[in-house]
């Protein structure tokens, strides 16, 4: 047993925080809220450089070689950026996924030649889709790989302004499969991984810009982080961030290991990430008072992604067990001790709003 | 004891019910937050006023029909219930006007309160500074006083003033006696926002609307008029409005059953597959709106025999904001992934999270409300 | 539209607390943990003196003809007390059931010469049966009184050792039964009503005594009162406690208006004192620390009755929903405004916990 | 990162479950909390030392077997999965041999670590006085030199000292400079309980059990040999056993994993007719049991390659503490009216329910843990 990062590892995900600080500061976070297909080029091309986006993908074509392991760092410092750009969806998903396939586009991916955005299973609809040149679809047949250029694509809005969504409409068929339903699942367990490594960090991000606030507002001729009230608020914080972390991590290392159990593990990382992000939001903005609830503070840039991520990709923010939802269906929950517990857990999971009981996602039309 | 509406009661429900049915716009107005709402909304408040529905328990002569708090709470049920517009003449009309009536000259009233509920004239508040958050009294905006014109002249910066952009008038507090301690020395005036001297620049919300201001006074005459109460005893004036605002005027319960009840059209609509947590916080919701409103009429039936109430208005504030935060996420378990859209069906929900996360922080946080409850209420030592 | 006390139901509920804070004050409340099966008898006969036995009890049989609402404040000093009598199960249940049902029995209760145990329909087991003359028992047919001298009684321990369990085994039939499935549900309304309002009294207790506590106690220099930490723990329950008790009376009212949502109300009462007085419980053995945690400390006599009481007719300690779960069957809940929302909440609270889902008592056996 | 145990980590689970399963007494022992129960525990103490499983981590001189932190927290698992019976030598075992590990001398550790281990000599902790609770360093309880016998001698008032009825011995802090400031002046002493002068009055718990004890000092002698660490330097000496008591060595994950496993057991017990909120509090355990026991390998990774954990020890205390608590809170919801009774088959869950509620109190309570939490891992000012 040895649960820690390599100190290669470590320093993958400082140079992409080093990276995101120089090229995702809250400003370009912003630019991409202002409209149009905007991408943050500069951060993107330099960590396709870096290797980044090719972590999971195998040296043969170009990548590193690594695993989930190797990412979920990576992923989390781009939540901590709220970097609006797929990288959950291309890094995290298509790329293994496609390399697995033996499709030739996993390369493209990887050197950060294209970029790719999916429907999680769980969801309706697919996020920067617009900018990205693949889309990664769910069915009950298994999981699709579609060329944007051959579906329709129709904006909707989401409260984070940087979230450009859109409902999709494609033709799914044998042609377009590039998995069946295991590869489907170990699919929607890496967007799902990412998603809540990139909520660790949303979670960290609005947690440090708070503590930063309370030592230096002063109401009552005193910071108010001297206040009892504002230092239980952010330590609950820091509790739930503390507690969520080594589940996400070993969610990743569930991965990686293709451990029996891994899809529950991930739901327990989402849920407890997911739970951790929101009230870090609640807290934060709690702590700012007004001045956390305008649009000229960056506060509402991670806020409200936190929002966004909390729900997708198998969780609804606040509700650890939706998120749960699908933990336990046919597999055993929890370490060996207690595997006793499995049986209920499974019977108890498959009544949420779970997959894969949802027939299919709404926001593509099969017709194939 | 008796816990029935009596026939004029019930007569008047049906009377509102039937006018708001009648008369509410539809298709929904957009948020009265914007500059474009907030002048539709003004058309519907002017049509409230002229049907005698804008201010109801006001006397007949500045447009109220002196109806009884109970009518008052009828009346809010059956607006909040047919889902009737967000009112925009809400600082005045709850928040001013319960000053205006206690501490404001006749001329004052004659002046101010026709206009404020046809919603001709609209008002903002004016207390917050970019120092004085929770700390009210640490108020620096002044008042210097200009005898030769016979009034006062203000300078200083007010801050977070909802829908400051649009209103014609502010109300608020400014230091007048410099030397004074915290408390003293702050005198409540009533300022014309199109006065020389101000400058208003509109402050984009959370939810993206325009809904809060700032404004600056750089020597902005404001003539001894329009000083609401008595010099340097602003603090006492004010804190009968910020009474209102924790208290009963601006959050009456029907605005709380209304959204427990859309929470539960939400669930229905969900069928089958909806979590377990959730499901619990559907129902709890429910009833504490049920709690809200016993709890209202149990206030009500001391306020109708002339008693006051004062910091239990704090346990009030806490209760409706708290609420309102948790209807507001358990609909966003409901909505799964749907809940970040800011269209479609599910939008108004969105919206209402982002105006709930506001009540636990407007009108004294709740961190400063469990104080005032365990200091004044319970009488734990302040340090 | 008065919803308020007269000052004749403030000065009977006034008179039963000074009378309990003389006649029942803790020492009292100890003597009935000591073993054997002591009673109050100086409280119960004074209280029987001042009619409050017989105040739901018509004057023709020397009662005092009020109904729920003149006994729910009187109710609520008995918790406040922590009183170790059948007093919710003589004079909130048996007394006005036995009136109405024409039986002798009712006289002799509302006089004190005579008490009543029962066994809710949610329940096992019956409270201070031991010294009971009667017991009040539930079944699919309906509610029967039985001679406590005709029943077998099984002693079973309670962590609030003031409250002498005990397991009933009884012959139900014709000749016990005193009402039908309605009378039933009525009594098990009052029942519940009455434990809703003693959880009122006891939060009250709590929080006094919590609060008084944290003016004296002093640490780091400063009472503990003045910590914001504990402020907002006793704020938190003052809250609580604010918000339940209009529900409580609200509830006391439909009964004794026959109001025909009656026992959704009681409910949403019962759901809410429990929570309240189970908070209550907490933020007590909290703020006091320590020293709260002995029995040498009075507090654990009204903490341990919260939890017994939280968890009796019809309702679990912590779980809102649990006391709900009989809410709303075939009966619309809350006021008009809110009738839209009533099928709902049926068919939500058909699947919980429920009476008369749960086929019958368990504590005891039909044997007719 | 490898998160699996190698062979011999899963022999010794395998060896640990074997034994365990043999040897433990079956029916369970009474509470070791009682005078009758704590002689049956020291007896099974007995054996599990003879056994050498009492301190695995221990050298093997003293009677462990130098097993890995990972090993330890194998030996806790399927000790706590077992239903094996609580440790009566648990604050000597974690509390006080950390301390005398770090601080004592060899003579010290030779005479007392065995006998400890054993149960021969069984070990209190003298912490707590009427007045210094959670203000620790508001001790008063006093030690005076005695320079003509070798030693000090104690007199003051100790409480909530737990089972301090039935123990041999006490550690403690007394006042050993009254000159000196609060958290200065302080020596760490052993005491015997059986000295002239010790009066101890048991105290009875929530629960009934005579868990607690009064320890009354009157001039107690105390030989040189039995302070431990410098003089005057208590504080510093009590901190890293106070930091043992929060952290890692009281609540190994194994005893939550247990609490959760059978708290499904007990939902799985009742059922189709389970209340929602129940419902997903059930799962919502088991997901925070696993979390607690993976932030645990998370933290022990990085001890066993010899860093440190300092304030991060009181976010592991308000974790464990605030989940026991849930979990037998839940297991009341579903036990129902079942709940309150102490006999029977829940009788467990109601002792369980008022033994967790000491957790937040306890070991400095989690107000004081969340400060420390803020000021020292936030670096949020103290004033």
């Amino acid at each position: 047993m040895h649960f820690a990062f390599t100190e290669e590892q470590i320093e993958l995900r400082n140079a992409v925080r080093d990276l995101l600080a120089k090229e995702c500061p809250p400003e370009v976070v912003r630019r991409a809220w202002s409209g149009g297909a905007g991408r943050t080029d500069r951060a993107w091309n330099a960590m396709a450089e870096m290797g980044v986006l090719g972590v999971v993908a195998p040296e043969a074509i170009g990548g590193i070689g690594g695993d989930e392991v190797d990412l979920v760092g990576v992923l989390e410092e781009t939540g901590r950026a709220a970097l609006p750009e797929p990288i959950v969806e291309t890094a995290a998903v298509a790329v293994p996924l496609l390399a697995e396939a033996g499709d030739d586009r996993a390369a493209a991916l990887s050197e950060g030649g294209a970029c790719a955005s999916a429907i999680a299973p769980t969801d309706d609809l697919a996020v920067w889709a617009d900018t990205a040149d693949l889309l990664v679809l769910f069915d009950d047949t298994g999981v699709h790989a579609v060329a944007t250029s051959d579906a329709e694509l129709e904006r909707r809005h989401s409260v984070d302004g940087a979230r450009r969504l859109h409902r999709v409409v494609a033709r799914l068929g044998d042609s377009t499969r590039v998995g069946g339903p295991d590869a489907a699942a170990l699919a929607f367990d890496r967007g799902a991984l990412g998603v809540a490594a990139q909520l660790l960090g949303l979670g960290a991000q609005l947690l440090d810009t708070t503590v930063d606030y309370a030592k230096q507002r002063e109401q009552f001729g005193a910071p108010i982080g001297s206040f009892q009230a504002v230092k239980h608020h952010l330590a609950n914080v820091r509790l739930a961030l503390e507690f969520a972390a080594p589940l996400v991590y070993r969610a990743a290392w569930s991965i990686a290991s293709r451990d029996g159990e891994r899809s529950v593990h991930v739901s327990m990382a989402k849920a407890h990430a997911s739970d951790a992000a929101v009230l870090a939001s609640r807290s934060a903005l709690q702590c700012h008072g007004a001045i956390g609830y305008t649009t000229e503070h960056d506060l509402h840039l991670w806020m409200k992604r936190a929002w966004a991520l909390g729900a997708a990709w198998g969780s609804a923010p606040g509700t650890a067990a939706a998120s749960r939802a699908r933990s336990c269906d046919d597999r055993r929950p929890g370490a060996e001790i207690m595997s006793e517990a499995a049986p209920y857990c499974t019977e108890r999971t498959r009544r949420g709003r779970a997959w894969p009981e949802r027939p299919g996602p709404k926001g593509q039309e099969r017709e194939s | 004891m008796d816990l029935t509406f009596d026939e004029a009661e019930e007569a008047f429900r049906a009377e509102c019910r039937a006018w708001i049915e009648e008369n509410r716009p539809d298709p929904a107005l957009p948020s009265g937050d914007t500059r474009e709402g907030f002048g539709l909304h003004r058309v519907w408040e002017r049509s409230l006023f002229d049907a005698r529905w804008a201010v109801v328990s006001w006397p007949r002569e500045y447009g109220g029909r002196e109806a009884s708090l109970w009518e008052w709470l009828i009346f809010e049920e059956e607006y909040y219930r047919a889902g009737a517009p967000q009112r925009v003449t809400q600082n005045g009309i709850f928040l001013l006007a319960p000053t205006l009536f206690a501490f404001g000259t006749k001329s004052q009233q004659d002046r101010y309160l026709p206009a404020m509920a046809s919603a001709e004239e609209t008002w903002c508040q004016g207390w917050s500074e970019p120092d004085a958050g929770s700390d009210l009294a640490a108020i620096r905006s002044r008042a210097v006083r200009d005898e030769t014109e016979g009034g006062w002249r203000l300078t200083g910066q007010k801050t977070w003033t909802t829908r400051g952009a649009f209103c014609d008038r502010l109300f608020g507090l400014f230091r007048s006696d410099p030397e004074a301690a915290r408390h003293r020395g702050l005198t409540y005036f009533l300022v014309d926002l199109r006065a020389d001297g101000v400058t208003v620049r509109p402050v984009e919300r959370l939810d993206g609307d325009e809904g809060f201001a700032e404004v600056f006074l750089e020597d902005v005459f404001v003539p001894d008029d329009d000083v609401l109460g008595e010099v340097h005893k602003g603090w006492e004036v004010a804190m009968a409005t910020t009474g209102s605002e924790r208290g009963l005027t601006l959050r009456s319960p029907g605005r709380f059953m209304a959204t427990a009840s859309r929470l539960v059209d939400l669930r229905r609509a969900a069928g089958d597959s909806v979590d377990p947590a959730a499901e619990d916080a559907v129902v709890r919701a429910y009833i504490d709106a049920e709690a809200y409103r016993w709890q209202t009429f149990w206030t009500v039936t001391r306020l109708a025999e002339g008693e006051r109430i004062g910091a239990e208005s704090s346990l009030v504030k806490l209760f409706w904001s708290e609420l309102d935060v948790r209807m507001h996420e358990t609909a966003s378990e409901l909505l799964g992934s749907s809940s970040e859209l800011i269209d479609g069906p599910s939008a108004d929900w969105m919206k209402g999270l982002q105006f709930a996360l506001a009540g636990p922080i407007y009108a004294g946080t709740n961190e400063i409300q469990r104080n005032v409850v365990a200091e004044r209420l319970l009488g734990l030592p302040r340090k």
